[in-house]
């Protein structure tokens, strides 16, 4: 190697470290702006207070990473995650699979036009197929259709079902999938309920 | 007196093609309002359609036809230029007429 | 105008538009509402069922006819408050198209009287309160022919 | 049986032969069965009488000035309503802002009317029982654009910045249900229920969405603007309300017609 063609690969070296480097300011001062942004322009209508903009550390780096996060960042999320879960004290995780399809098929909950008594559904056919009865589901999220049939219905699994819907973001921390149980969505009951749903022989969903 | 229609017609081949769109809520009377309270019935009961001055449809319309009603029909005849005119009643009595330009 | 309401609408119809009722709507180009109330099939736009609203309409028999009776529908329709319907048919002398839906409150939709010189076809939307058939009623030369499609209405969007 | 009779059998024969190869077609997905219905449905779009009316209100005096609004600089000038829908959201001199086309009226609305802005923007969407005068407007106002190629600039440094905040709001991920626009909008071929969800990342996709907005929404039997379309967006995104015309909505209105540029534009259109 040359002289000239050192020279040329430093300078092409730092010139792509300091382009780096801007774009990192950039993107950071960006950030901060449209947080601001958003935090004067929201404001309190019905059950959606304002203060729901406000991200917590999961939101925050999900949104910045464009739900890519680094590996480190990705481990600490979802150590954090995991700590927070909570399963049922009976060590029951099935419930009623009848309950569980109301609750899939309501797409309601928690939005400014929906009442603090109600109980949010769960939101399951906007972006899951389930039962092969119902021709209106969303792909957003895969399939569930047979999912008791093809993995079985054991207490392992159970549980682990029970805890994808309580805290998705434990398995992964910028799934699509909101935390039902975490955020306060559906309780215990509810999640019971759904788990039967996917779980239960007599489920539509394994039929 | 009811909102304007939309009327749109055109000459094809000796066949003139009215395409109508008429404003009206349309009430089935089964509806309730933010209150609970009923919204009565209120919807078009019958439609006519004349080119001059001959009947070339007359529509009778129930509570299951859509808000907005719309309406496609062919006829045999018609010259560019001339008018179909096109009127509706509904079960208040209110009515409205307005023609459409075959083009 | 007494003597105008008394008139049967379809006998105006056929005479040709340039009596009594027809001459009114023809100067005036608006419809009376008066007569038009008295002509409206009430019974027939009431009927809770198929057989009520055929009884209504003085059906006895319609026999079933897929073929000269083309009745286009979506088979999904994303939304209940507009589904669009379209009847053709292809039988000589067709007088009449009236178009149904079987579970709706109120079943029958519209009725379309064709003069003379109107092709046997008309497109309309009707409301569709869930899944169910939407049946076509044809009169010919005096008789009742029907054919059926159903159209299966779906939850749309978030449900919120 | 006549002869033209005979003729007509023949047609009817004919015509179901051919719908009986029609049904020998390889079977149709249920998008394509929505996409057929949405095709049935596009004819007759009851959003022409709003642009009527709202035409009306452009050319009728109004507000404590009673003035009319043909003298409002959408951004093309005085007056000029042809083609402006497609060139914004755009910088505006007089207000030192990136206004899109509802903000823009409202200060028309103001400026040369005399209403309060404060007032205009309490009610701005159009209800069962009152149609927005904001709402009709725009509708007029878009409806004159049918056909011009979105030419969204990026010129001015505030629009430069408007488009990228948009970007980030785009992502911005936040309340009980960790959504942000993107969640639903930046993945190919994913629909909620039913309705096919147009990856907004795409330009062909958001094309194709942008330019169909304000659309007369058949569920709710009104038309609705852009702006009551992003509102509606953050309902569901279980977020707090947007304030009508508020930097955000516009930043992300911005980021959203920039990337529908070169398309023409369609509406209003007519939405389930």
């Amino acid at each position: 190697m040359n002289k000239k063609s050192i020279i040329g690969a430093t300078l092409a070296l730092s010139m792509a470290l300091l382009a780096n480097a801007s774009w990192a300011v950039e993107v950071v001062t960006l950030e901060a702006k449209a947080a601001a942004i958003i935090k004067r322009d929201f404001r309190d209508k019905g059950i959606a207070k304002a203060d729901r903009v406000i991200q917590d550390e999961l939101q925050a780096s999900c949104s910045k990473y464009l739900d890519n996060l680094p590996a480190k960042l990705n481990d600490k999320i979802k150590a954090q995650q995991e700590a927070v879960m909570k399963y049922p004290a009976d060590g029951v995780y099935m419930g009623d699979w009848k309950a569980g399809e109301k609750l899939a098929q309501s797409g309601r909950g928690m939005t400014w036009s929906d009442k603090a008594e109600e109980q949010p559904g769960g939101n399951c056919y906007n972006c899951h197929r389930l039962s092969s009865k119902e021709i209106a589901y969303g792909t957003i999220g895969p399939s569930l259709l047979h999912i008791g049939k093809d993995r079985g219905n054991t207490v392992e699994i159970q549980k682990y079902i029970y805890g994808r819907i309580y805290n998705a973001k434990a398995y992964n921390p910028c799934a699509n999938m909101p935390r039902f149980g975490h955020m306060g969505i559906l309780g215990e009951v509810q999640i019971k309920d759904l788990v039967a749903l996917l779980l239960d022989p007599e489920s539509p969903v394994n039929k | 007196m009811g909102m304007p229609m939309k009327i749109r017609a055109g000459l094809k081949d000796g066949v003139t093609e009215v395409k109508i769109l008429m404003q009206h809520e349309m009430e089935t009377g089964l509806r309730k309002d933010a209150e609970g309270k009923p919204i009565p019935a209120w919807f078009i009961t019958d439609v006519l359609a004349q080119y001059k001055g001959k009947t070339v449809l007359d529509a009778q319309f129930g509570q299951s036809i859509s808000k907005n009603p719309y309406l496609l029909f062919r006829f045999k005849g018609g010259a560019v230029g001339e008018k179909v005119n096109v009127s509706w009643v509904d079960n208040k009595g209110d009515k409205r007429s307005d023609d459409g330009v075959i083009a | 105008m007494n003597v105008e309401v008394n008139l049967d609408r379809r006998n105006a119809l056929k005479a040709g538009g340039g009596l009594g009722l027809m001459a009114l709507f023809g100067a005036v180009g608006l419809l009376s509402s008066k007569a038009a109330l008295a002509e409206w099939n009430k019974t027939a736009f009431s009927a809770k069922t198929m057989d009520e609203a055929l009884a209504a309409m003085g059906v006895s028999t319609a026999e079933s006819n897929a073929i000269f009776i083309q009745l286009t529908v979506p088979e999904i329709a994303e939304n209940g408050s507009i589904v669009p319907v379209s009847v053709t048919s292809t039988f000589p002398n067709v007088e009449q198209i009236s178009i149904f839906v079987d579970k709706n409150p109120s079943v029958l939709a519209a009725q379309f009287n064709i003069p003379a010189g109107t092709e046997s076809m008309v497109t309309t939307r009707v409301k569709m309160g869930q899944t169910a058939n939407v049946v076509a009623l044809i009169k010919a030369d005096g008789k009742f022919y029907r054919t059926a499609k159903e159209v299966k209405v779906t939850a749309g969007g978030c449900g919120g | 049986m006549t002869t033209s009779n005979l003729m007509k059998v023949i047609l009817a024969m004919a015509l179901s032969a051919s719908f009986a190869a029609v049904a020998a077609e390889p079977e149709m997905s249920d998008s394509d069965r929505i996409a057929r219905y949405r095709d049935m449905i596009s004819d007759g779009n009851p959003a022409d009488f709003d642009e009527m009316a709202g035409e009306e209100l452009w050319k009728t005096a109004a507000g404590p000035s009673n003035a009319t609004l043909e003298k409002c600089d959408l951004g093309k000038g005085p007056g000029v309503v042809k083609g402006v829908y497609a060139v914004l959201p755009k910088y505006f001199k007089d207000t030192d802002k990136v206004q899109d086309l509802e903000s823009r009226l409202v200060t028309c609305m103001v400026t040369l009317q005399g209403f309060s802005e404060e007032e205009l923007v309490k009610k701005p969407f159009s209800t069962e029982q009152k149609k927005s005068d904001i709402t009709l407007l725009t509708t007029y106002v878009v409806g004159q654009s049918k056909g011009v190629k979105m030419a969204v600039a990026l010129k001015h440094p505030k629009e430069k910045e408007a488009y990228e905040l948009g970007k980030v709001i785009f992502n911005y991920r936040a309340g009980p249900y960790d959504f942000a626009c993107s969640t639903c909008h930046a993945t190919n071929s994913v629909r909620i229920r039913m309705q096919d969800l147009p990856n907004l990342n795409v330009k062909s996709n958001a094309q194709s969405a942008y330019t169909n907005w304000p659309a007369y929404r058949v569920s709710q039997g009104l038309t609705r603007s852009f702006q009551w379309r992003l509102n509606d967006c953050f309902r569901q995104q279980r977020f707090p309300e947007p304030k009508f015309i508020s930097e955000t909505t516009i930043d992300l209105t911005m980021f959203l017609a920039v990337s529908a540029n070169g398309a023409p534009y369609a509406g209003p259109g007519l939405k389930r």
